[in-house]
Parts: structure tokens; sequence; C-alpha cells
């Protein structure tokens, strides 16, 4: 497109929004850090909010509120609730892994390094301000559109429910 | 905030996840890491949906199937590691790793 | 079905406790707010001993035999006595309980000889130390008792003359009967 | 170009705003406590709070000054940033879901079309906090009941979300003010009064009130996930906790007792109709935690999924062939 | 917790090294019932072993009694169990009485029944009401409370104390009852019957109540014929055992009353059996009352000393929580040379440590409740 330079520059959230950034970004590099896995859950929730903020920023209140309810209400309290019962909490001597974290973090910088540029570079060409959907859209696109889908993803959870029952369960004492 | 901040926004959290993934040693330390990496997925399609990339609706129904995912994925996975762990007193994956076969 | 029944059934159930409760939500309470409303004591009531003040002579009647002492199972009193002279029988001059350990089992008062033991009604007495519930027996009659000696001495003389009235006079007729 | 922000239109009025819930927040929480008291009492035949103030009624004031003044004790085992910010995270998604109803007409920051959803959603968020609570106290009587209080939780809140849905499917809408907007002929406690049972008793279990307090039974768990807490950290649960039970009463209000709409002969403001409801509903909570024992953790988890969930479920799937049938 | 079981434990909630951990119930918990404390090794809220830890409340009641006469023990007599102290305090004296041989009038024999029989009632009014605080429901707890002060004013118009009365004397009894006693006494029984219907409304009745209840806590007749389980615990079993009828002591034979039992053996059976002895209590009340006699609450002849003939005696009684028995050896000198309390609670709670075993927390809160323990009455 023609006007590709000025329409980068348009903005898709407000100024507030680095506070959600940062939100996200702290919440993820403390996940991702801290030592007690359980401190790194709770990071973790942190950061999901954060995201979830973004979502609800970039107009998809919906989503926001499913990210919280399913993500930081469900899926960090199923880890708090399985880390709390079963493990062992702080991982192993620091020094072993210091080799694999020097590794992991080049891996990362590099990942950012090749795709960084690469997204600054490339010209976008964004539309703005569509702002047609509700929830009832939503639910036709869910139900009508990506029908099979969502049919699917609920085959999908039944199946995991009925598999984490039976992987996890304690075997009877013999 | 740009478009392009924001997927750069995104793309700092995918590598904030990745590095999790590979550095942790703790089974669920990995998994916190690919949370983290979903979700910077997450916010790439939203970001993309709301600037007008396909129309508003997909993106957001994506995002949805992706937490549904994720939800299916964190269960089975972490009775995954329950099970491990109760047969190898461990969820250290390197020595997860010794033990095999 | 038989599910069904359960169910309604508990709910009745249920329902049949939440009556008994709003029963009692319209029934007068029955606190007594203490500090505003005293309680009435009953006549057996039972708090620290306490010596019997005799009307007709005056004072108490412990005659320091120390029975009260060695029955004590808290072993809480402390009874010191000396001879008034002129008289037969002790007179207590250090009467001491130490409230604190008391159990209020009322052997002092079944084995004292001439009765002059009792129950006080005081029940609200407070202290931040121990030692503030040793309490001195004596105190109140502390004031009489000279005027005592002298009428128990005096007493004493007449009596051991042949022409005057009974010894009854000095140790007087106990009347705090239990 | 900004987007539009979903919050109430300045900043202004955003802090204006919040510094009356939370005052509205602290005074409820007070007024609670008292009413507790005293209804408790009198269910036991005893006179409550009798001293400070006319019957009482500053002895919560004087509470709050005696919390307030109290040590902050940070016991030495404690995992202290978990501990230190666990009140706050319980308390912080209640203050923000008390902001989201309509108490009258026009009396509501700002109506989501999707209110219903981000109601439960910051109820999730609690649950993070609570555990925050039990495994940063370092307590096993505290751990065991986050445990439970999770558990127990995630159990009521999927009838209580089910026991919501038909309203949603009666009133065509999630947004909170539609709901009570589309009850103006007829309270949907009419057409939904098992729907409305099985919500008010996940409620309760939601709340933590006896008969389900099963997650700071003080008979086994001392007090739960707060054991190791004291002084204002304490007041911060307590306070949580009080302002979740109005939550949930005011949801029930709006969703099946018609908020702020009451008789239209009757001269009287909608909000007061809104929250003689709530506090009606709240009274009935009070008389059940004062007449029954408490159930078992496990008798708890099997009420609600063999009981509360089905019954949900079927009365959903009624009310959508109902709808189907009937419109 | 670590030290004691010999397991290094750096963070004391990672547990053992599989999924099971140490729970440290007591000395001081809420439902403990005084100062007992429960070990409890867990797998989530179940319970894979628990061992009772008794002595916190020991007060050497038996050797204290080797050092101060026979009359001395009396006040000590009511508080080895502080909510049946008359109870314990009449079995005292009846047991020095067969010591010495000493003869009680037939009016102090009326009022001691009257007295235990009241006593029983409100200790049992007292279990109702903490088992339900034990449960969750506080209400039933002040209702009982509120008829346990009835009692409680009637026995102190007479004895002059709430809680340890020490009422008996070898004999007789220190204080005369009066018409008011016996008018009070009969307002009480008709106010407790007609409670009860209220009692069963609010509890007995009660659905949460019974699935608490009702399956939970199981002691079967053999457990507790081995564990030496007396008292209502035992005829909750199916065993129609009570001293006052098996071994009729004072004048408790002249009395026409029922001993209650039930056949399952669970929480809910004590229960029922409690509340059914509350009313067989009011009935020996109501004969008792209607017999009693005039004259003297102590023989003519008192003495001072006592000192009893080289020998030894055993009596016991029928508690409120089972058989309790004094063994009292005499040298011939004014000092037992050994006194020995079978207190009830002992026994019973040893057969609870056999009983907890797969429950969960809830249940056994549930299940010490049930059995009525009271601690000081365990360690002595």
């Amino acid at each position: 497109m023609l006007e590709n330079a000025m329409l980068e520059n348009v903005r898709v959230l407000g100024s507030a929004a680095w506070v959600f950034v940062a939100l996200a970004l702290i919440g993820g590099a403390l996940a991702v850090t801290l030592p007690n896995i359980l401190h790194a859950i709770f990071s973790l929730a942190l950061s999901l909010v954060g995201v979830a903020l973004l979502f609800l920023a970039l107009g998809s209140p919906f989503v926001a509120a499913m990210q919280v309810l399913i993500y930081v209400g469900g899926i960090s309290v199923a880890m708090v609730f399985a880390v709390m019962f079963a493990f062992a909490l702080r991982e192993g001597p620091a020094g072993a892994a210091r080799r694999r974290r020097g590794l992991a973090g080049a891996a990362a910088l590099g990942v950012f390094a090749a795709l960084g540029p690469l997204i600054a570079r490339a010209s976008w060409s964004p539309h703005f301000a569509r702002n047609d959907w509700t929830v009832a859209a939503l639910g036709r696109a869910l139900l009508q559109h990506y029908n099979v889908v969502f049919e699917a993803l609920s085959v999908v959870l039944l199946l995991a429910i009925v598999g984490a029952i039976i992987v996890a369960r304690r075997e009877p004492p013999q | 905030m740009t478009l392009q901040t924001l997927l750069l926004v995104a793309l700092a959290l995918f590598c904030i996840g990745l590095y999790g993934v590979l550095s942790r040693r703790h089974l669920v330390g990995v998994l916190v890491g690919l949370e983290l990496m979903l979700n910077a997925a997450s916010l790439n399609l939203l970001a993309f949906s709301r600037a007008g990339m396909g129309d508003a609706v997909t993106g957001q129904v994506i995002v949805l199937f992706i937490i549904g995912l994720a939800a299916a994925e964190v269960a089975l996975a972490l009775s995954i590691i329950v099970a491990l762990y109760r047969r190898r007193r461990s969820v250290d994956i390197d020595r997860l790793h010794e033990l095999r076969g | 079905m038989s599910v069904l029944v359960r169910l309604l059934r508990g709910i009745w159930s249920l329902m049949l406790g939440l009556g008994v409760t709003l029963k009692n939500l319209f029934r007068r309470p029955v606190t007594q707010t203490y500090p505003h409303q005293k309680p009435e004591l009953s006549a057996a009531f039972r708090s620290a001993i306490a010596l019997v003040n005799f009307p007709a002579s005056g004072s108490h009647d412990c005659v320091a035999c120390m029975q009260c002492v060695n029955i004590c199972p808290s072993f809480c009193i402390k009874v010191e006595g000396d001879k008034p002279e002129g008289l037969k029988r002790k007179r207590a001059t250090v009467f001491e309980v130490d409230y604190a350990l008391c159990s209020l089992c009322g052997l002092c008062i079944d084995v004292c000889p001439t009765n002059t033991l009792k129950y006080s009604k005081t029940y609200d007495d407070v202290g931040y130390r121990r030692d503030q519930f040793v309490y001195d027996l004596l105190t109140p009659f502390r004031a009489g008792e000279a005027a005592w000696r002298e009428r128990a001495r005096v007493a004493a003389v007449e009596a051991a003359q042949p022409a005057s009235a009974g010894p009854a006079a000095a140790a007087g007729e106990p009347e705090v009967g239990r | 170009m900004t987007l539009h922000v979903l919050w109430p239109n300045t900043a202004l009025m955003t802090v204006l705003a919040g510094a009356v819930l939370m005052a509205y927040v602290a005074f409820n929480g007070m007024l609670l406590v008292w009413l507790e008291r005293k209804v408790s009492a009198r269910f036991q035949r005893r006179l409550g709070p009798t001293e400070v103030g006319w019957a009482g009624l500053l002895q919560s004031a004087a509470d709050v000054i005696k919390l307030l003044a109290k040590q902050l004790i940070t016991p030495r085992h404690v995992d202290r940033p978990l501990y230190h910010l666990a009140p706050v995270l319980v308390f912080v998604p209640v203050l923000a879901g008390i902001s989201l109803f309509p108490f009258d007409r026009h009396l509501q920051l700002h109506d989501f079309n999707i209110g219903l959803v981000l109601l439960f959603a910051l109820a999730g968020l609690g649950f993070l906090g609570i555990f925050m609570a039990g495994w940063g106290s370092n307590n096993k009587y505290a751990l065991l009941g986050a445990m439970r209080a999770v558990a127990q939780n995630i159990a009521y809140e999927i009838p209580l979300i089910l026991a919501t849905l038909p309203v949603v499917l009666l009133a065509r809408t999630m947004s909170l003010r539609e709901v009570v907007e589309a009850q103006h002929q007829l309270w949907f406690i009419v057409q939904q009064p098992v729907a409305f049972a099985i919500y008010f008793i996940a409620a309760v279990a939601e709340t933590n009130r006896a008969p389900f307090d099963i997650p700071e039974a003080e008979s086994e768990l001392v007090a739960g996930f707060h054991t190791e807490y004291s002084g204002m950290r304490f007041a911060f649960f307590f306070l949580a906790e009080y302002t979740n039970m109005t939550i949930v009463c005011m949801i029930a209000a709006t969703l099946f007792l018609g908020g702020y709409i009451g008789p239209s002969w009757l001269p009287v403001p909608g909000w007061v109709w809104f929250f003689g409801k709530v506090y009606l509903l709240l009274l009935v909570m009070m008389w059940l935690r004062w007449t029954f024992p408490r159930l078992r953790f496990d008798q708890l988890m099997s009420f609600a999924w063999g009981v509360l969930i089905p019954l949900a479920i079927v009365n959903l799937l009624l009310t959508a062939v109902a709808i189907k049938v009937w419109r | 917790m670590a030290e004691i079981w010999g397991e290094p434990a750096p963070q004391p909630l990672a547990g053992n090294g599989d999924d099971t951990y140490y729970l440290n119930m007591g000395p001081q918990h809420p439902s403990m019932h005084g100062v007992l404390r429960l070990l409890l090794h867990l797998r989530g809220e179940e319970i894979l072993e628990a061992e009772p830890v008794i002595g916190y409340a020991h007060r050497a009641h038996e050797k204290m009694a080797e050092n101060r006469n026979y009359l001395m023990f009396l006040p000590n007599s009511s508080r080895v169990d502080y909510l049946s102290g008359m109870i314990y305090n009449l079995a005292y004296c009846q047991a020095m009485e067969r010591l010495l041989g000493i003869e009680v009038p037939e009016r102090a024999e009326h009022i001691r029944v009257i007295v235990s029989e009241l006593n029983r009632i409100s200790s049992h009014l007292l279990w109702f009401g903490t088992f339900l605080l034990d449960l969750g429901g506080v209400t039933p707890f002040l209702y009982a409370f509120d008829d346990r002060e009835e009692i409680l004013t009637i026995l102190e118009r007479v004895t002059g104390s709430r809680l340890t009365y020490s009422y008996g004397r070898f004999g007789g009894v220190t204080q005369d009852v009066d018409a008011l006693f016996v008018e009070q006494t009969l307002a009480f029984v008709a106010r407790l019957r007609g409670r009860m219907p209220d009692y069963h409304a609010l509890v007995s009745d009660n659905v949460i109540f019974r699935h608490r209840c009702e399956g939970v806590g199981l002691i079967d007749q053999a457990t507790a014929l081995r564990y030496g389980v007396t008292g209502p615990c035992l005829r909750a079993c199916g065993v129609p055992y009570d001293l006052r009828r098996a071994e009729p002591y004072g004048i408790y034979s002249r009395f026409d009353f029922e001993v209650p039992t039930q056949p399952a053996g669970d929480i809910f059976a004590r229960y029922l059996v409690r509340l059914a002895e509350m009313e067989q209590s009011c009935r020996i009340i109501e004969q008792a009352v209607a017999a009693l006699p005039a004259g003297p609450i102590m023989p003519e002849k008192q003495k001072k000393r006592f000192k009893p003939e080289v020998g030894e005696s055993y009596f016991a009684v029928e508690s409120a929580r089972g058989h309790f028995g004094i063994y009292i050896v005499s040298d011939g000198s004014e000092l037992p040379l050994r006194l020995k309390l079978r207190t009830p609670s002992f026994a019973n709670l040893s057969a609870v440590a056999a009983v907890l075993k797969g429950t969960m927390i809830a249940d056994t809160v549930a299940i010490l409740g049930s059995v009525d323990v009271v601690l000081p009455e365990v360690d002595r």
C-alpha cells in the first residue's frame, strides 16, 4: 500500500497500555527466573493478568474475561494445586543449570534478534477501529463457522479430563 | 502504541517463554514457559485482529480456542508430571532423561 | 425417584431446623448483662472463707486450734495464735488465706470446733498479682481486738470468782450456724 | 487514534468512584459484622453487642480501631512476598467486582455488555490470593484450608454459572443492567425458582459460609487459610469475605429479584429496593449459618457434583427447550 | 514435627518425599477437648495413622491422694472429671463409706441420686453442645448451655458451687435440700422434656447432621469390649451395660429406668444413646423426688478423723462417661497407701485411636467429640 509508512505509526493502544505491557513482561521474566517454582507460577499468573488487560485494551473484553477465568482462575490454580501436593519445590543445585541457562538465554536472544528486525522492517497494512463484534457475533462464529473446531475442542477437553484422571490416579495399593 | 510495538512485545514475551522452556529443569517450570509462549501467540492474534487483518471475530475465536486447548494441555501435562513424580520421585528433566530405559 | 424423595426429605429437615432458630429469634434473650445486672447469690454460695463476727462477743472466736490448717488440701491457710493472759483458750493473732490456692472444698468449715469460719459472698475480687489474694481474715477485727481482750480478761477474772455469772459471756454462743 | 477505554470517562471520575466504593465496602463490612453478631445473638437468645454505641452499633468501629492499632506480626517462617501480597490480592478483585452493579437505573459505573462474565472472572482471581495466603503462611492448617477453599470454589462455581445461564437465555443479554430491565413485568425468580435455589446454595458455598464453611472450619482447621494473619491483614480477609457475600447477594438480587425494580406505585427510589433485597438475602445467609452444622469435605464435593450440577444442567436444558417452544 | 519423626524437613510443608505428611493436631487446638495432642499421618485429608499423645493435663491426683488424708482428697475427686464432678465426688464418698463401714441416711441417699442425675444431664447437655460445635453448629451449643444453666443454678443453691461441688461427705452430704429445690428440679425436668422436640428438629433429624454421623466412627462391639470401652459409647454398640443396673450401688436398684442401647456403634448411635439417657435420668429424678424421705443427711455420730482398717476397697459408679472406679488400699493410717482411679475416658480414648485410621480430618473431630473425652480425666 502507498500509505504504509503513515499507517504504521497509527496507534492501536493508548499509552496507558504500557503498564499492562510492563505487567506482562515483568511477570513473565519473573516466571522464568525465580528459583521457587510456586513463586514462578504466581508470577505467571501476574503475567497472564497483564496479557488479559492488554486484551481488554485491545477491545476484546470477552476474551480478556475468559483469559482471567480460565487461565488465571483455572490453569495457574491447577498448577499450584499440583505442585503443592506432589512435588519437591525447589529445583536442583543452581550451578548445574548454569550452562543450560546460558544456552537458553542465547537461544531466546537469537530468536528475538532474528525476528525483531523482521517485525520492525515489515510493512503492515492495518485498517483500524473495526469494532463490529458482539458476544452474539462471537457465539455465532463459534457455533456456525467454526462449529467443527468448537466441537472437536470440546471432545479434546473431555478426553483430556478422562486421560488426566487415568494417568494421575493413584494405583491401588497391592 | 503501534501494531509493530505490540508485535515486538509479543515477541519479547515469546522469547521469555522460550528461555523458560529451555532453561528450566523443573517440569512445571517448563510448562510455565510454554504458557508464556502461548500467550504471546494469543497477543499476536488479537493484535492482528484488532488491526483489521481478517475479520474482527476470527482472531478472538482462535484465542478462545488457544485458551481452551491450553486448559486441556495443562491438565494432561500436570497429570503426566504427577504420575512421573510418583514413579520416579523427581521432576527434574535431566534425571528423567538419565533414567530412561 | 428415591433420590428425589431423599432430597426433598432432606430439604424438609433443614426447613424444620430453620423453623426452630426462627422461633427463638423472637423469644426474649436470656443473657444477664453482668456488670449492670448483679447475680443473685444463693445462701449456700461459696467464696473465700471469712471469720464469723459473733454479736454476743463482738468478735470472732478463733482459738488457733490449727484444725483447719491441717485439713486444708491446698495448704493455703496460715494461723498463728497466742494465749491472752488469764484465758484458758488460745486466740488467733494471724489468720491468712491464700485465696489463689483455695479450692473452696469447705473442709476447714467442717472441722472448725467453734464454728467461727464461714464463706464470704464476694465474687468479684480481682488483682494483678498473686499476693493480692492472700487475705488477712483478721482485718475487720483488728480495731476491736484490744477491747475484746480486755473484756475477756475481766470476764475471766469474774468467772474465777465463784459468785459471778458463767463463763459464757466471754465466748458467746455462736449464732451463725450452718 | 485511541480506542475507547472501558473505564469511567475521566481519571478524576475513576478515582472518585473508587473512593466511594472503598468507603461503601468498608462501611458495608462493618455493618455486616455488627448485623451478624446481633442476628446470631438473637437466634441464640443472647443480646450481642450492647455496650459501644446504641445497640452496640459502634462495636465494629471499635473493632476496626483495635485492628488498626494492632501490631502487624509476620511469623518468621512465612514465605514473605506471598504472605504480604495475599490479603491485597484477595481484596482487589472483590472491590472491582462490586463496581459492576447497577445500583439504580442511572447509578452504575459502566455497563459492560458481558458484566456477568466479568464478575465470574474476578471471582476466579480471588482463588490465587487464597492460595498465596495458604501457602505463604507455611502452616499446614492454612495450606489445608486453602486447598479446601479452592477445590470448593471451583466445584461450586460450575453450578453457580450454570444457574445464571437460564437467566441469560431469558434476558438475552449478559449486561447486568439489561438483565434488570428485562424484569419489569416479572422477576426471573418466578420463572426460574430452581435456578435461584441452586444459585443461592452455590453462592453460600462460594463465600465459604456455614454450612459450607469448610475452608475455615474452626473446629478442624483452626481458621483455615488466614490462621497466621493478624491485625489489619486479617481484617482484609475478613472484609473481602463479607464483601464477597454482598457481591453474590447483589448478583442474586440483580438476576432473580429484579435488581432496582420494585412495585412502581410506591414512591421508593430504586437503590432502596436494590439494597433492601441484597440485605434481605444477606440475612437469610446468616440465618442459614446459625442453624446448620457443617458438611464434610467429600460430602460437600459430592453434593456439588452429584446434585447441584446435574440439577442445574437439567434446568438449563429445560429452559432452553421452553424458550425455543414459546418464542 | 520433623525431629520427632527423624526426618530432616527444610521446607516444613514439603512432606515426606511421598505425598503424605504429618499434622500435629493439638495440644492447643479448638476441638481437642482440653489438651489432647493427635499426631496425624495424612494423605490429603485422609488419615493413615493417628496417635493420641496424652499427659498434658496430668495433675498427679493419685499421687496427691497418697500424701493427704482421706478427707483432704475430697476436693480432688470432683476435679478429676469436672463435667460430672458430683458423680465422682459422691463415688469417692461411697468408696470410703464401704471401706469405713458407714451407713448413709435414707434422705442423703435420695439427695445423692437426684444431684448425680442432674449432674449427668448437665454433662450430657454440655457434650451435646460441644459436639455440635465440633460439627460446626453453634446455635445448639447455646441452647444446650441455656438448659444446663438451669441445672447449675439448682445445684449452686444446694451446694454453693457450680462445677466442682465438694458436696459429699463420708456418710452423707453437706447441705440439706428444701422444697424449692424439689420444685426447681421438677420444673427443670419438664422444661428439658419440652426442649427435646426442638433439639430433634434442629439436630437429630437434620440431614447434614445425619450425614456427618451415620456410619462414621464405627466402634464395633468386639473392639469396644477389647479396649474396655464403657458408658454411652459401649451402649451404642448394643451392649446394655450400665453399672446402675449391672451392679447397683446406692439405692439405684429401687428405681425403674431403662438402659438405652443402639446397635449401630457409630457416632449417631452414641448421640441417640446420650439423648435417651437424659430422659432416663429425668425418670430417675422424678422417682427419687417422689420418694424423698424426711430425716438427717449425715449419720448421728460424725467422726472427725478417719482411719480405716488395713484392707482395700473398690467402688465403681456409672459416670456420664462410663465406668468410673476407685480403688483404695489402706494400711491402717490416716493416709491411703494407694489410691487408683479407673477413668472411663482413658479406655474410650484408646478405642478412638483404633478407629481413626481411614477417616478424614473432619471425621476425627466428630469422632473425638462423639466419644466425649474429658482430657483431665484421661491424664488425671
